[in-house]
């Protein structure tokens, strides 16, 4: 039992996962001594060795195509993107390959890999250092998008996503890698990866996010209680496949919703929740739905990167909206 | 001025157009006549399934097809000189490799008559299927060779490209992967000349694509394609280096693409008809029958036995086919993950009842 | 004034522009002597040469990178994708760099650039030449996303789009490439690239879809009409930025929307629409909004694809369970 | 067995770490002491402006930041050799070019500050700006090449990569494009030794990173990056060569990163001292002030003078970016597009009132 933050549960789970699967292997640029630009291979290049955790050439098409090679042969390989803005040289393979062996072949050769990426703004970083195009990969089907939100989530999330039998990207918000620290006991306990996380129960609205922005909608949740508001929030987490059954039922209840992710607004994770709330909650519903999202804008340079990222305040600015309707 | 690197790319050759050994080495294989004699049943084989398969497309009985009429010899070379645990990926045409490796001529049907199970065939288990993503087969390749190699296999991985591919980065990434984790593997470019319908001088003016191999220090050879001989003993050459640590091998094998792309591409628009004429006269085939005919090994009568044999079985592959009962709608989604999450199997329900009442 | 197919509407507007801009060049995979593998180029070598009409080597990160080059330094570069499923190598450079430069320069540099790709099912095509991914594109901010559904629509989008400013992707519906054959006056009339069309006045539903899907949508909209229900037919045409005012209007005035898409259901543009719905239609609805679509699941070799695209039947099913809530 | 291609690299070094000419042939350039001093004062610029950004960073001022320390031949070498109308592609570091090419200090701090107006900056107008995605600069260099060649302009295109980044699709890609379309183009590997913290040697076990030029069949040298008479006169070669139509050439300049990658980055995790130790020994700049006092070119008053206007200089830079007004929250939508769509145009509207409201 340990008290860790998001990153080092990170760590945990995929030393755990070395120690008890010899086909893992963690591969990617930086992974190795140094330990990943974040740290989260810390010390298993050390532990495991570099058979085990391997430093590889700069060339993410390349990591992306040998993860693929490797699992289809049998093992279990745990590749990195070093930051998710550099996750696109590897799209040909997630898409045409990781996502299709299983089906391509009726079963005969499968992809059972995990792509990681820290993603997301807000730590004034270079360029192309915070996106967040989690929807470009949970619109193609045959691979799982997993997002953790917390140390003890990232630690269950990651093991069951190693251990799936098929592809899992897991983005990890990097913004709140360090933000606070939780007990994560080392029991080798996964996670389901097809659940939304209820983190806390209310009865007017319904909140719906993940990653990173899990910290403001909290923050904007604990807000509206002051102002005798009962906010319902709903960490997502597997945003493919969404469980929607979760977040019907809390509109059900709510008649409310509002949607809040990072990401750009067109052609979403927000878009699909939303869209999905039109077909199958029309009649749950008393106002319309909100999204907060990031605008349909480059992510800007940091210099204005907290205009672009949705804030306590633009949460409950959505939410006085659509709490006025009557 | 000093010169910190030096490289040659040499050009092998055993058998010449007309059937006779030149130069002065002798491989194992030119004195082995069971082992050429089976090789060229299978390179006749193919031959004859390729033209069925084409006229099965020309009668709407099969999808777009990609034809190998030419390449046999870099097919069968490689095939042959493979093992069963050794991986091979390929592109698309390669179905001489793979007859070498089990697969059955009714897989290779069912996969261009557009059914997912012809890749689930009959071959090493291990075998990548068709890869139409240009290259992308190579660091797949790269990352069984790795599989193997972190395991302590003695297995390689063996993988094509073709001239047209060998510009795309993931091939170069691949040899740059071989280089830097020494994987045990062997990449083959097949130059047949054209990528669809754009020659091979427009894809580099480098005077070999072998040369792409020197960029990661690799062994880089040519081979006349056309030439069983030389592409199988270059190719076991490579494979006993690979296995016994020394790395990766670049091979060239220069070899013509005697047909259109595929059935849906018309090479008149933009190949002129004497290049094809004159490729003919150095095809792969009659090569090796005359060599076996000069050295007393093959009649007349054994080639038309052959041919016999061979037409019947590709008429029973048609069969075996023909004969597959249509998927069902569900196979949709029953392999997509192994185990079908919530909202697909939603959707899966919806095109079943969809299926019943329509 | 001539009587052409979609296909030869493009490869009209293509000539027109090399015509009539110098700065104009078309590069890719076939299009020089070959004439592309769907003659989308025929006969341009020919006319305007090698250095114009430029076959390149096999490689689309190349020829993506190569065309943003070209475009910075003031040309603008026509680049074909062969096939929409081949386009992922030049994900990188779309994201990162088309979509980017004029932002990232203030202004500095830009990219009048334009990417055609067939794209789309029903052609009894081999594996990877069917996809309809159009939602990822729509996602990134920065970049245009066209899909013409007639000859008409194609040559005037299509010279919209290379006389842009920024970049634009130009999607091609190839299972309509020779449907049907419509007059097309070649006076150089470009068409605006953020309006949807209206292809069919109606007054109870309003089906709203784009690409390929416009035919069977229109063939479902004249089996309402047999049975009395009258359908306004939209074609987006701009999938991004999509003309959302068009599509509220319609759908203020029939209370009813399908959403009709080839591609994947997911995080997809027909997801968009729909969510727009549901945050500034929701008093217009009355009925739920319903999307007929792909599956999540990937395209099936061509034994299953008609199983896979939405069907007339599959519409209609759709409006019938709309159209029953009153 | 017949040897159909045959490659060299050279290595070319005109001035030892001391400070002396070696080998027989003497660059125009080593005679040049009104031009070596001019480069002499912009690598001394370099590294003054280098440190005063770190210290920026590490005290909150400036945000992440890659240093150029020990790089100063090498870019300085590239800067001085390029012509104003021929375009540069850097990667994120190579701010000693584009001193020489009139980028300012101030702008570099800018985009290091998060600022996009960076970009927008005093260099050639067609100058590339940094590019962050590895490798992705030298297919748009390609591409720019293509459009010089296309118009007919005697311009080139001089684009960088580092070692890791040679590694990847894009700089092989570009390296086939230059040779496919024979580009007015030079390419030149800044090998520092490390990818953050990943060794040149696990890039590839290829003897030279030059030789991936060869993979296209291009004149592909290594140059002592430490020697700015080297790196300047290879450079100049191959731009005339270039601009004569002779197509592109690779150069691998052999230099050493002193500093961490970034400002983020802790090399002491990953890399001996003495490393580093032994790589201070053979850094750029001392071997050129050598140079010119063994040629009574320079002295220490001289020397004196030049560090004190290196620190005014960057001072007023300093200020000029601190003083710089923020950019407005308008800004992120005003450059999206040539023209705003109507849905961006809202959202715009929204983020304006929140600013003005909030
Ligand atoms: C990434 C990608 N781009 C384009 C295509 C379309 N395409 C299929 S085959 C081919 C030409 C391949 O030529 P080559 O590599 O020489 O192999 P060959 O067909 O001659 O055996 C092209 C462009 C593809 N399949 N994949
Ligand atoms: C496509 C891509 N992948 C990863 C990164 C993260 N990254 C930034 S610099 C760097 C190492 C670059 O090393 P090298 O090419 O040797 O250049 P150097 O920094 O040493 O000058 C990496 C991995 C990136 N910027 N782009
Ligand atoms: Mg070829
Ligand atoms: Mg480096």
């Amino acid at each position: 039992m340990a008290n860790i933050t998001l990153v080092e549960a990170v760590s945990l789970a995929l030393a755990y996962e070395l120690e008890h699967d010899n086909d893992v292997v963690v591969l990617g640029e930086d992974v190795g001594i140094n330990g990943g630009v974040f740290r989260a291979t810390s010390g298993l290049a050390e532990k495991f060795g570099e058979e085990r955790v391997i430093d590889t050439p700069l060339a993410e098409a390349m990591i992306a195509g040998m993860t693929i090679g490797m699992a289809t042969q049998g093992m279990k390989p745990v590749a990195e993107a070093q930051f998710m803005g550099f996750i696109f040289p590897m799209v040909e393979h997630i898409v045409c390959h990781a996502a299709r062996f299983r089906n391509r072949t009726r079963g005969r050769l499968s992809c059972p890999l995990v792509i990681r990426a820290p993603f997301g703004g807000g730590i004034h970083a270079p360029e192309h250092h915070s996106e967040s195009v989690e929807a470009i990969f949970a619109h193609i089907p045959g691979i799982r998008v997993v997002i953790p939100s917390s140390p003890s989530r990232a630690y269950g999330l990651l093991l069951a996503a190693i251990r799936d039998p098929d592809p899992v990207l897991f983005l990890e918000p990097k913004r709140i890698y360090r933000l606070h620290k939780e007990e994560v006991i080392d029991d080798g306990e996964e996670l389901p990866l097809d659940m939304c996380f209820e983190l806390r129960e209310g009865t007017d609205i319904t909140l719906v996010t993940w990653g990173s922005m899990v910290k403001e909608t909290l923050e904007a949740a604990d807000k509206l209680a002051e102002r005798g508001i009962s906010a319902e929030v709903i960490d997502v987490a597997t945003v493919s496949p969404i469980d929607m059954d979760t977040i019907q039922e809390s509109v059900k209840k709510t008649g409310r919703c509002v949607i809040i992710q990072e990401a750009a607004k067109s052609c979403s994770v927000g878009s699909e929740i939303a869209a999905n709330l039109a077909e199958h909650g029309l009649y749950s519903l008393m106002a319309p739905v909100k999204r907060v999202t990031g605008y349909d804008t480059i992510m800007p340079l940091f210099k204005l990167e907290k205009k672009y990222m949705p804030s306590v305040e633009r949460i409950l600015k959505a939410v006085d909206e659509v709490m006025e309707v009557s | 001025m000093t010169t910190v690197a030096s490289f040659n790319v040499e050009y092998i050759q055993y058998l010449s157009p007309s059937g006779e050994l030149v130069g002065d080495e002798v491989p194992a294989i030119a004195k082995d006549y069971e082992q050429i004699k089976s090789l060229y049943e299978t390179m006749v084989l193919t031959r004859v399934f390729d033209a069925k398969a084409i006229s099965l497309q020309r009668t709407g009985k099969l999808g777009t097809y990609a034809s190998s009429l030419g390449h046999e010899a870099v097919h069968v070379g490689i095939g042959s000189a493979m093992k069963y645990e050794d991986v091979f990926a390929p592109m698309y045409r390669e179905y001489g490799v793979q007859f070498c490796r089990g697969v059955k001529m009714s897989e290779v049907l069912l996969y261009w008559g557009g059914d997912e199970r012809g890749s689930d065939f009959s071959g090493p288990p291990h075998d990548f299927p068709w890869c139409v993503p240009i290259a992308t087969q190579n660091t797949h390749a790269a990352g069984a060779a790795m599989a193997f190699k972190l395991r302590k296999e003695p297995r390689c991985a063996v993988t094509v490209i073709g001239d047209g591919g060998s510009s795309k980065g993931d091939f170069l990434e691949a040899i740059n992967a071989a280089s830097a984790f020494k994987l045990p593997m062997v990449m083959v470019i097949v130059n047949n000349g054209w990528a669809i319908s754009v020659p091979r001088a427009k894809q580099s003016s480098g005077e070999t694509l072998a040369q792409k191999g020197i960029a990661g220090g690799l062994p880089s050879i040519q081979v006349d394609g056309n030439d069983l001989f030389a592409v199988h003993n270059e190719i076991k050459k490579a494979l006993d280096r690979a296995r016994n640590g020394g790395g990766a091998t670049v091979i060239e094998a220069i070899t013509y693409r005697l047909s259109d792309h595929t059935t849906a591409d018309d090479a008149s628009r933009y190949r002129p008809d004497e290049e094809v004429e004159n490729a003919k006269k150095i095809e792969p085939i009659s090569r090796i029958r005359q060599y076996l005919m000069n050295n007393n090994q093959w009649s007349v009568q054994q080639e038309n036995q052959l041919k016999e044999q061979c037409a019947l079985k590709v008429e029973a592959a048609v069969k075996t086919y023909q004969n597959t009962p249509k998927p069902a709608v569900t196979d949709m989604f029953d392999y997509m993950f192994a185990e079908l999450p919530h909202d697909l199997a939603e959707q899966r329900k919806y095109a079943e009842e969809l299926e019943k009442n329509g």
